[in-house]
This record gives C-alpha cells, sequence and structure tokens, in this order.
C-alpha cells in the first residue's frame, strides 16, 4: 500500500488526519461523512414524517416499503425527476446559486466536527469560531433565494429569516464564549477554540460543561438550544418558511430537486447545530462517566452499547415483521422487513464481536477500531436526542410571532446569556 | 496539547515523504488572489447590487483563505463571522429594500472617475516603489513561526499575558468603548420613542 | 329552462297585494286565501288561511310615528313578525331614528325582492334587532328600477357589504356608499343575477359560443 | 342601554375600506416599504378560496380588502326555481361544516311559513343533531386555527374526535358532510336502534378530548402571545358590524339566539351562555371551547328526555305556502344564521334570501387586524371562523 496510506494508520500519535496531514485520509473522511450526513438526512426525514405521525395519532407513510421506509427514496426519486422551474421574473443566477450556498454552507461545517478524538476531518486551531462563521453563511442562502424568487412571500421569509438569525447569532455567540471560558479553567490557564480541545477540557475537569458552576453552565446550554432552533429556523421559530402565514416562505418559488437542496441544507445545519451543543456541553464523544467508571469492565459494558442498540433496533423489527397483518397482500412488505432486520441484526452482531475483538487485545487495530466506533456511537447517540427534540418541538408548539421572536431573542436571551457570561468569568476567577 | 493549524501544516511538511505536498502551495496562494481580485472588480462592476454583494461576499471569503494560509486562523475565522457572516448579511437586507429598477437603470460611474482612476494609479506606484526601493526591509523571507497559536498571540497582545498589560489593551478598550457608543447612538436615532 | 318557465309568468307579485290592502286590513282576508285555492286537495288549506294573515301592528313606536309622518309609513305584522312599509323618502329617517331612538342597533340584512311587474319594481328590506329589547323590525321601501336609495352605511357599518351584495344581485344603487362595486361576482359581469328576467341560459350559451366557438346543447 | 346606542354612533374605521389606496407604493430608492400582498384565494390560511389584499407596512398590516366571491353558485337564484323541498339539500352546501345548522334554519323558516309545527321528537332529535354539529363545527375551526397558528397536532386531534360525530350522522342519514338530515315539518327518518346509546358514549367519549385540546393549547406560552390581545374587536363594534356568534359573546355581549329568541326546543334545556370580556382571539377560543362543553350539556339532556312520539308535523304532500314573507334566524355555530323567504302562493320560494353569518363577520377583519401583524391576519381569519362556502353561497 502506498506509503501515504500507510503513514497515518500507522502513526501512534492520535490525531485527526487534517492534522496529521494526510490529505488522503481527509478526503476519504470527508466522504465518509458527506454520505453520512445524506444519510442522516434521509432517516431524518423518514423518522420525522413517522414520530410527527405519531404524535398526530396517525400512521404516517406506509405505503412505500414496510412502514414506509422506502419513502425517502421515493421522495428523493420524485424530487429529482420533477421539472425545475425557475419563475421567468426571477434572478436567474442567484435563484440558481442560492441552494448551493446555503448547502456548501451547512456542509462544510462538517470538516471540524469531532466524532471523536480522531474521528474529525480536521481539528482546527479555531474550530468553533469557523463553525459559527461557516453555519452564519447558512442564511446567505436563504436571504439571496428569497430575494431572487422576485416575489412578495419569498421576499418576506428572506427578511425575517435575516434578522432573525442575526439577532440569534448574538445570543448564541455568548452562549458559546461562555462554554469556552469554561475551558480554560487548567493549570496553564490557557483555554481552546478548537473542538477536539473543548471535548479534551470536559475530560480533563471530569465534567461535562451543562454540569459546570451548575446553573451557570445549564442556562447557557439553554439558551443555545433555543437559539439553535431559531438559526435552523425550525418550529417554533420557523418564521421564515411559516406555511400558513407565508405559504413557504423563502423557497415558495423553488421546486423539484433545488427544494429538495434547501431541505438537505436545513436538516444538515441541525445536525450540525446540535453537534455544536453536544461537543461544547454535553461532553462530545465521551460516553456517560468516563472518570467514575472507569475500570476495564466498565470499559467493556459500554462498548456492548452500539451492538446493543442495533440488537434492540434488530428486536423492534422482527416484532413488527411479526404484526404485520397475514394477508397475501403484505406478503413483499414481510419480506422487505424481515431483511432489514436481518441487516440490522447483522451489523450488531458486527459491532458486538468488535466489542469483544478489541476487549481482548489491548492496542490492537481491533481495539483502536472498538473505540472509534464507541466515540462516534456516543457522539451520534447525543446528536439523536436533539434531533428528536425538533421533531417534538414542531409537534407541540405553535408559531411566535415576528416581534415575539425578536423581542425574546434581543430583550430575555440576550441579557440572560451576557449575564452568565459575566458570572461564569467572575466564578472562574474565583474557582482558580 | 497543541493540535493548532500550523501545528497541523508543520507535522504535513515534515510527513510528507509519502508524496503529498503540503497545502500552503503557491498554487492556492494565486488563485486565491486571483480570485479576490477577479470578483472585486465584479463588484464595482456589476450594475445589480445583490450580485456586487455576492461578488463581495466571495472576495472576503477568498482573503480569509489568505490569512489561514499566513497562519492567521483567528483572524481568518473572524473575517468569515464577521464580514461574510454579519455584515454582509446586514447589506443584503437594505439592498433588498432598496428599488433595484430604479438603481440598475442609474449611471455606473459619475464623472469624476477619472480622479479616482488616478488615485488608485498613485496608491499601485507607492506600493510597487516600495517593494522595489524597499528590498531591505523585507530581509526575512520565511514566515517566523512562534510557538503559541495565533489565537493565543492575539489575546496576549490585546489582554496582557501573566499579569501584565497587553500592547494593544489601551485601544482595544478605546475601540470597544467607541463601538458602544456608536450603538447606543444608533439605536436613539432609529427610536422615535424610548 | 326553469328560468323559461320563471320568467314569463312571475306570478302577482304579493307586495302589489298587500300595499293596497293596507289601509283596510279586513280585506286582506279574502285576497289571501284566493291564492292557495289551487291546491284545494289538501285538507289543511282552508283552515289555514284564518292564521297567517297581515295584521295592523300597533304600538306606541308605530303610533308615534305614523303621527309623526302620516301615510308614508304603514305598520303590519305577519306570522308574529313586524314590518313597517315605507314610502322611500323617509328612508334615511325612520332608519336613523330607529337605531338612535328605537335601539335597533344592529342590522341584520339588507336585501331585496324584484317584482318586474309592478311599477316600482324594487322593495328593499332592511331586518333590523334590538339588542335591548330583543325585538325585531323589517322596514321595506318600494322603488323603481334605475331610483337609488340612501345608503345606511353611516347608520350601521356592517350595511356596507350587505348593500354591495344587494348592489351586486338587483343593481340598486346606494347613495352615499363609500365603495359600492360588485362582491361576489366579477367586476366585468354582465346582468343583475337575482332580478326576475335575468336570463341564465343566455348568458351560458353565449359564453359557450364565444369561447367554445359552437352551439350550447342547453 | 342608550349609551350602547351613543356608541354605536362613533364612526368605525371601516369607512376607510374603500379609501384604502391599493395602487403600487411609489418607487422610490429606500422609501419602498409599503408593500402590497395578495394573500389567496390560493392559501394555506384563508380557509378555501377567499382573497384578501394587503397593505403593509414591512410587516405590518396597514389594511385589507377581501376580495369574495370565488365561490359562488348562485344559492339564492337556485332557490327561485326549486321548489320548497327540492331546494332543501341545497342549503347543506353553503356552511358545508355545519350543515345540520343550514338545514334546521331552513326546514324551520318553510314551517314558520307554512304555520306548521314538528312534533316534539322530531325537535328533539332536530336539537341532538345541530349540537353535535355545533361541536363537529367548532372542531374543525380548533384544528385549522391552532394550525394556522403553527400548532399542528390538534388538527389532527380534532379530526380524529370529528369523526365520532360524523358516524352518528352516517348512521342516522347515511350522510357525513351534507346531510340533509331534517324535512320542512320534522324529520325524515327516525333514529335508528342504539342511537341514544351511541350519543351518550359520544359524549363520554369527549370530554377527556376537550381537556387533551386545552392540555395543547390553553396555557401554552407562545399559543397566548399569539392570542391574547390580538383582533381585539369591542361589543359596541361587534355590533355596528353585525357580527354575532361567538365573537360577539367573546366581546362580551351575552346574545344567543337560542336563549334569546328560542326556537326548536331550546327553550326546555339548560345551558349558559359563555362570555369573555377582551373580545380577543384568546376570549373568542375560550368561547368556543366552553360552548362545546354547553353543547354536551344540551344533548345530554336532550337524549335523555327524547320524547316519544311522531317525527314529521302536518305537512301537506305539495308544499305550497300561502302568500307572506318570513324570517327566520337561528343560531349557527358562526353566529346567526337568518333565512328570509317570500312566499307568493307557488311551490316555488319568490325570493329567498340567507343571512349569512361568516359573510357579515368577514367584514370586521378589516378593523380587527388593522396595526396587527401578518401574522395576526392569519390568526384572525381563523378565529372569525368563516366558510367560503357561505361566504360566497
Amino acid at each position: 500500500m502506498p506509503n501515504f496510506i500507510m503513514s497515518y494508520l500507522r502513526s501512534t500519535e492520535a490525531l485527526t488526519p487534517g492534522s496529521a496531514g494526510s490529505q488522503f485520509w481527509a478526503l476519504i473522511y470527508v466522504l465518509i461523512i458527506f454520505a453520512g450526513v445524506s444519510l442522516a438526512v434521509i432517516c431524518m426525514n423518514w423518522l420525522e414524517r413517522k414520530a410527527l405521525a405519531h404524535f398526530q395519532v396517525r400512521l404516517g407513510p406506509m405505503r412505500v416499503g414496510p412502514h414506509g421506509l422506502l419513502q425517502p427514496i421515493a421522495d428523493a426519486v420524485k424530487l429529482m425527476l420533477k421539472e425545475d422551474i425557475i419563475p421567468t421574473e426571477a434572478d436567474q443566477f442567484v435563484f440558481w446559486v442560492a441552494p448551493l450556498i446555503g448547502l456548501l454552507a451547512a456542509f462544510t461545517v462538517y470538516t471540524v466536527i469531532p466524532f471523536g478524538p480522531t474521528q474529525a476531518v480536521s481539528d482546527m486551531n479555531i474550530g468553533i469560531l469557523f463553525m459559527l462563521g461557516v453555519s452564519s453563511l447558512g442564511v446567505l442562502g436563504i436571504v439571496v433565494a428569497g430575494w431572487a424568487s422576485n416575489s412578495h412571500y419569498p421576499l418576506i421569509g428572506a427578511l425575517r429569516s435575516s434578522a432573525q438569525m442575526v439577532s440569534y447569532e448574538v445570543a448564541m455567540g455568548l452562549a458559546v464564549i461562555s462554554a469556552i471560558l469554561m475551558t480554560s479553567l487548567n493549570t496553564s490557564g490557557t483555554g481552546t477554540l478548537s473542538m477536539i480541545g473543548i471535548v479534551q477540557a470536559q475530560q480533563q475537569q471530569g465534567v461535562w460543561f451543562i454540569f459546570k458552576f451548575f446553573p451557570l453552565g445549564f442556562i447557557a446550554f439553554a439558551i443555545f438550544a433555543i437559539a439553535m432552533v431559531a438559526e435552523t429556523n425550525r418550529a417554533p421559530f420557523d418564521l421564515a418558511e411559516a406555511e400558513s402565514e407565508l405559504t413557504a416562505g423563502f423557497h415558495t418559488e423553488y421546486s423539484g430537486l433545488r427544494w429538495s437542496l434547501f431541505m438537505l441544507a436545513e436538516y444538515a445545519a441541525m445536525i450540525a447545530v446540535s453537534a455544536i451543543a453536544v461537543t461544547l456541553w454535553l461532553g462530545g464523544w465521551m460516553r456517560p462517566f468516563p472518570n467514575l467508571l472507569h475500570a476495564p469492565v466498565w470499559e467493556f459494558i459500554f462498548s456492548l452499547c452500539p451492538g446493543f442498540t442495533f440488537a434492540g433496533l434488530a428486536a423492534i423489527t422482527l416484532i413488527g415483521t411479526a404484526r404485520m397483518p397475514a394477508h397475501s397482500f403484505f406478503k413483499i412488505q414481510r419480506i422487505g422487513l424481515a431483511v432489514f432486520a436481518v441487516l440490522l441484526g447483522f451489523i450488531a452482531l458486527l459491532l458486538l464481536v468488535i466489542a469483544v475483538a478489541g476487549r481482548s487485545a489491548d492496542i490492537s487495530v481491533a481495539a483502536r477500531f472498538r473505540d472509534g466506533i464507541d466515540h462516534v456511537y456516543w457522539f451520534v447517540l447525543k446528536v439523536a436526542v436533539f434531533m428528536y427534540m425538533f421533531i417534538w418541538y414542531r409537534a407541540t408548539w405553535p408559531r411566535y410571532r415576528f416581534d415575539q421572536l425578536m423581542k425574546i431573542g434581543w430583550k430575555v436571551m440576550l441579557p440572560i446569556s451576557l449575564g452568565v457570561l459575566v458570572v461564569t468569568a467572575i466564578v472562574g476567577v474565583i474557582v482558580k | 496539547m497543541n493540535p493548532g493549524m500550523h501545528s497541523a501544516l508543520n507535522s504535513a511538511v515534515t510527513a510528507a515523504n509519502g508524496g503529498m505536498a503540503p497545502v500552503a502551495t503557491p498554487w492556492f496562494f494565486y488563485s486565491l488572489a486571483a480570485l479576490a481580485v477577479i470578483s472585486g472588480v465584479l463588484v464595482i462592476t456589476r450594475r445589480n447590487a445583490v450580485h456586487s454583494a455576492l461578488a463581495l461576499i466571495v472576495t472576503l471569503l477568498s482573503v480569509a483563505g489568505l490569512y489561514l494560509m499566513l497562519y492567521a486562523p483567528f483572524v481568518a475565522g473572524v473575517q468569515i463571522i464577521v464580514y461574510a457572516g454579519g455584515i454582509m448579511v446586514l447589506f443584503l437586507f437594505v439592498i433588498m429594500l432598496v428599488n433595484l429598477d430604479r438603481a440598475s437603470k442609474d449611471r455606473q460611474f459619475n464623472r469624476i472617475w477619472p480622479v479616482g482612476l488616478a488615485a488608485a494609479c498613485v496608491l499601485m506606484a507607492l506600493f510597487v516603489s516600495v517593494i522595489v526601493k524597499g528590498k531591505a526591509l523585507f530581509t526575512d523571507r520565511g514566515m517566523p513561526l512562534s510557538e503559541s497559536s495565533n489565537t493565543q498571540q492575539i489575546a496576549n497582545a490585546l489582554y496582557g499575558e501573566a499579569g501584565r498589560m497587553g500592547q494593544y489593551t489601551f485601544a482595544f478598550e478605546i475601540a470597544s468603548l467607541l463601538l458602544l457608543v456608536a450603538i447606543l447612538g444608533a439605536v436613539i436615532m432609529t427610536k422615535k420613542k424610548i | 329552462m326553469a328560468e323559461d318557465v320563471k320568467t314569463p309568468a312571475p306570478p302577482p307579485p304579493p307586495e302589489g297585494e298587500k300595499k293596497p290592502t293596507a289601509e283596510k286590513p279586513a280585506a286582506a282576508a279574502p285576497v289571501a286565501p284566493a291564492k292557495p285555492a289551487a291546491p284545494a286537495a289538501k285538507p289543511a288549506a282552508p283552515a289555514k288561511p284564518a292564521g297567517p294573515v297581515p295584521m295592523p301592528w300597533i304600538s306606541p313606536m308605530v303610533e308615534k310615528y305614523r303621527s309623526q309622518y302620516g301615510s308614508g309609513l304603514d305598520a303590519q305584522t305577519y306570522l308574529g313578525q313586524n314590518y313597517l312599509n315605507v314610502d322611500r323618502s323617509l328612508i334615511p329617517d325612520i332608519l336613523r331614528l330607529l337605531r338612535d331612538e328605537e335601539q335597533f342597533d344592529y342590522c341584520v340584512d339588507i336585501t331585496a325582492a324584484h317584482y318586474p311587474k309592478r311599477e316600482k319594481q324594487f322593495d328593499v328590506i332592511w331586518i333590523l334587532y334590538s339588542f335591548p329589547r330583543n325585538e325585531r323590525v323589517r322596514v321595506k321601501t318600494q322603488i323603481a328600477d334605475g331610483a337609488t336609495i340612501p345608503s345606511s352605511v353611516s347608520i350601521w357599518p356592517t350595511a356596507n357589504w350587505l348593500e354591495r351584495e344587494v348592489y351586486d344581485m338587483f343593481g340598486i344603487a346606494f347613495d352615499g356608499h363609500p365603495d359600492l362595486k360588485r362582491i361576489l361576482l366579477p367586476d366585468g359581469w354582465k346582468g343583475f343575477p337575482l332580478r326576475k328576467d335575468y336570463g341564465i341560459l343566455q348568458q351560458d350559451n353565449e359564453w359557450v359560443r364565444i369561447n367554445l366557438g359552437i352551439e350550447s346543447g342547453q | 342601554m342608550n349609551d350602547r346606542a351613543k356608541e354605536n354612533k362613533n364612526d368605525l374605521s371601516i369607512h376607510s375600506l374603500s379609501n384604502l389606496d391599493l395602487e403600487a407604493p411609489e418607487k422610490t430608492y429606500l422609501d419602498s416599504n409599503e408593500l402590497i400582498l395578495n394573500m389567496g384565494p390560493q392559501h394555506p390560511a384563508t380557509h378555501g378560496v377567499l382573497r384578501v389584499i394587503l397593505k403593509l407596512d414591512g410587516e405590518k398590516v396597514l389594511g385589507t380588502e377581501c376580495v369574495i366571491g370565488y365561490l359562488h353558485r348562485g344559492v339564492e337564484k337556485i332557490a327561485e326555481n326549486r321548489t320548497y323541498s327540492m331546494f332543501n339539500p341545497y342549503v347543506d352546501r353553503m356552511d358545508y361544516v355545519a350543515a345540520v345548522s343550514n338545514g334546521l334554519g331552513y326546514c324551520e323558516a318553510v314551517e314558520k311559513l307554512l304555520n306548521v309545527e314538528a312534533p316534539p321528537r322530531a325537535k328533539y332529535i332536530r336539537v341532538i343533531l345541530t349540537e353535535l354539529n355545533r361541536i363537529a363545527s367548532h372542531q374543525l375551526w380548533l384544528g385549522t386555527h391552532a394550525l394556522d397558528i403553527g400548532a399542528m397536532t390538534p388538527l389532527f386531534y380534532t379530526f380524529r374526535d370529528r369523526e365520532e360525530i360524523l358516524k352518528i350522522f352516517e348512521k342516522y342519514c347515511g350522510a357525513r358532510l351534507t346531510t340533509h338530515a331534517f324535512r320542512i315539518g320534522g324529520c325524515q327518518y327516525e333514529t335508528y336502534a342504539g342511537f341514544e346509546k351511541d350519543v351518550k358514549n359520544f359524549l363520554t367519549f369527549f370530554a377527556p378530548k376537550i381537556d387533551e385540546y386545552e392540555a395543547l393549547l390553553t396555557t401554552n406560552r407562545i399559543w397566548l402571545e399569539r392570542t391574547k390581545n390580538v383582533g381585539v374587536i369591542s361589543g359596541a363594534d361587534c355590533i355596528a358590524l353585525g357580527v354575532t356568534g361567538p365573537v360577539l359573546r367573546a366581546s362580551g355581549v351575552k346574545w344567543d339566539l337560542r336563549k334569546a329568541q328560542p326556537y326548536a326546543a331550546y327553550s326546555e334545556f339548560d345551558f349558559e351562555i359563555p362570555t369573555g370580556e377582551n373580545g380577543d382571539t384568546y376570549d373568542r377560543y375560550m368561547v368556543r371551547m366552553i360552548e362545546m362543553w354547553q353543547s354536551m350539556r344540551i344533548i345530554e339532556q336532550a337524549v335523555n328526555g327524547l320524547p316519544e312520539g311522531p317525527i314529521m308535523g302536518k305537512v301537506p304532500k305539495v308544499i305550497k305556502p300561502p302568500v307572506g314573507e318570513i324570517y327566520h334566524s337561528i343560531e349557527a355555530p358562526k353566529g346567526e344564521l337568518g333565512y328570509f323567504i317570500v312566499s307568493d302562493g307557488s311551490t316555488q320560494p319568490y325570493r329567498l334570501r340567507v343571512r349569512p353569518p361568516s359573510f357579515v363577520n368577514l367584514q370586521a377583519l378589516d378593523v380587527m387586524v388593522r396595526g396587527m401583524l401578518v401574522a395576526d391576519v392569519v390568526a384572525v381569519i381563523g378565529t372569525l371562523d368563516i366558510v367560503l362556502g357561505e361566504v360566497d353561497r
């Protein structure tokens, strides 16, 4: 194998490919992340429709594939085959480029998201700053899309979303800073903006930042959690695309593939901001209680979690297969679901084998592999909780009005986040 | 732990026996510079203000890329977050409220454009003469990299380190006070009743 | 089809009869049964006319206005529902008085009816209700085709759309209405559909002829 | 009471409706913040084919103009060309979410004109079905109103529970939406076996469901912020604008035709008229929620006291009312639904006028949304509870 492939794998230092200078592996990671996020968006699409449907006493997609499992694929095919309409009065070039801006911004963010200590494309010195900056570029796509459509509803949607995002970025940034302040509570007294560094700081201090200085960390986290919903234009802050007011807001004039790019960007941005929240406050890739329960046996037990999760999913799917109506009409669906269950079971088995193999050998490839899976698993699990919360919000709450949204952003969130920041700084100095 | 950008590049250079070149090549520099210049020209030549704004964003982003190549990631990050993410959104916000039909019919340049061109030429000449005549000023062609990261250097310069006051602490505080006054002034001027 | 049957043979308008009988209500009794004489098959028919006959409506309010306005006003009650037949010239005064003095503060509806055979072709009807008195009254007046009638928007704002609808359907113009234009029908509509002489089929046939270039099969 | 009459004299801004300058704003560099926004007739929140032209300053509404008639079917003209019985099903198509109420109003109006009365059992059946329909109408209102404000879930809850009512309708008369449940003179159908049980089951089924809706909305902070002090209209303004129904009651006027001028068998039942105080969207919400409880009370009393006897009054085979005219109105879920019928003694109405509550209530939209935001327009359209089938007829 060529040297530039192996040198990264052989290096004993735990570095991300970007930091190790391995462009080949960085590219591989980029591709994996791109595919993974796209897959996650597809899953999220199905899950949102399904979960929302069950919130609302209905079944959701049931026709395409067993329990509508193939619905996202059908949707994607439909959207790709749909006629791509550009209104005559629209600004052709800007109309064309707008979804790409949003998509680029949403996906570029993933270069610094640490799925694990080495499971990131690069460990940037200014990771969190880069993330905030690039994700704030996403609003450009929305603003420009609304303007280029040359229509009133998209324009109002764009104006709303630009005002909204600019306002909430302030509170969001201040909340982030109070988390970054906490990273400097070490012997050297220097904090870090690196995403991996932030998680490692939590590891060193032995506490997730959400529980640090108890109410302070939590308040900052809560502010971020609210602001990130506003940043991604999701309910109850989905004013930019408020369908009952602005029909579809900024993407009213969009259709087909171009529209689906907006959706892809929205969901990718949701995952990205959730990843920021997880990294900053919820210990990133760390499993629960890494300091308290650090005996090898605990290590092993926790490393079984990914396998058991998939096993559980497989079991649920099997139950679903068994509960399918005994009618010849459902035969194909039943077979499909069974195949899906077997697939999940196979993945579970694989993960369990890796967990067991990683236990016996100390520093082998299997152990590294197991650690990697663990890190990614816990990270994804925490992000998944946020994604569920997004759906939950949407099912529960009405939509805020524009002036109320602004009022909350400027008159409630901003003072609180400023106060938390100041108090965190004072407490930090005292503790030191 | 010092996983900075520069260390990444350093280790890239050292570990480059695999045959891959480091990222910071002249090729990148020239393409970013060309992008910045071309989009900068587009900013002033586009009739449509939104197109100009989009070109300006590209300029700002390519300048941010140049900062990155200079091992100044913090400045690059701030460039993106403040200029491209913040100020340009507000720009667009205002531009969208402006009636573009009329703006696009107006004259692109007013009558003093020769003066502007002359000023630009003079500035250009100045730069060239400084570079040509002042070669002695730029003896060190290699970039000395400090041990600490660029972000930390900026922090030290602004806030001081180890109890000492920083080099620019006073200027920084004055500047922030000025900004605060400007914000308050903007609020007072736009709000009819406080 | 049905409209063809209807238009040439509009039955004798009831209002045309009621107006003359108003002075002598006793005469109304023989007139009313004369109409439903045809359905003689029905046993209940002879019993009925005894009940529903317009009777003079006697109340202090009516007395007061009658003394004030004389013959221009005629109050009757039919099936327990009171109405005033008012001369067109008295309409603005009466409506305003009804609201200001008699507390008929709620204008339920404004509508009209078309009697093409009559000299004054239209009845305009205001249905009023008084919240304090829990009482309804109808005010009716007759106007000729092309004549206008004072708008009551300044008395009851609700009259705005109601008058527009009357204009839309009957072509009765209201003087002083702030924005008298069609409301339910498109602006370019021809004719006033609720007039008895409005031809539904002619309009359809014309549309088919113009837009499809064929003769309508209707 | 005279001071209310005086209040009415206050000039309402409704006059400025027509003065609304709907020309495009003057195009200047930075002063183009006045925007004409066309909402509808294809818009998710205008409940059908209502078209509202909004004049906006930023998001603030400077004025509105409603363009209606997209669903005009000429019901009144049709009535002149149909016999009294033939026209009966047509009224269901006006307010199609409260078809039973429409039918009740029409049948009672013609009965009044014929001077006959429906037998007590028919009256009770009418009350039960009408009140069930009122609940169904309010459920549909609640779901769509909440959806307009952004809460998706109540819509599905209300539709789930509305289904139970529609099942009863279907069992009773075979139709779910446009029921044509009543005939002139009484009811066509005797109650099916188990009707009482079904209705009682529904009452026990539905009581916790209202709590479920309320749990999602009544104390929800966002819901409160979106509805409190939104679309405020005073009682005097309501009366001047002819607004009736829950909107009027939410503004503090305790007036309900079921109490004020009882029809059918309403005088025999014990129920309250809920009123609000502020006349805002939240009060209208609360009034309708309480009305659902009151309707359940009425249904319970009616179904328990359902008398035996005939269901059809003495109505001739050929309905030929004597010469005369009648106005009869009922309290439909949306407000006062009136029928003004002129008979010339023939088998067809000479003139039939429907006084639609939605049409008159919609007129108040402009007064209610001026100075509010675009999002409030949607909320107010929802809270007025209009049905375009009835507005346009």
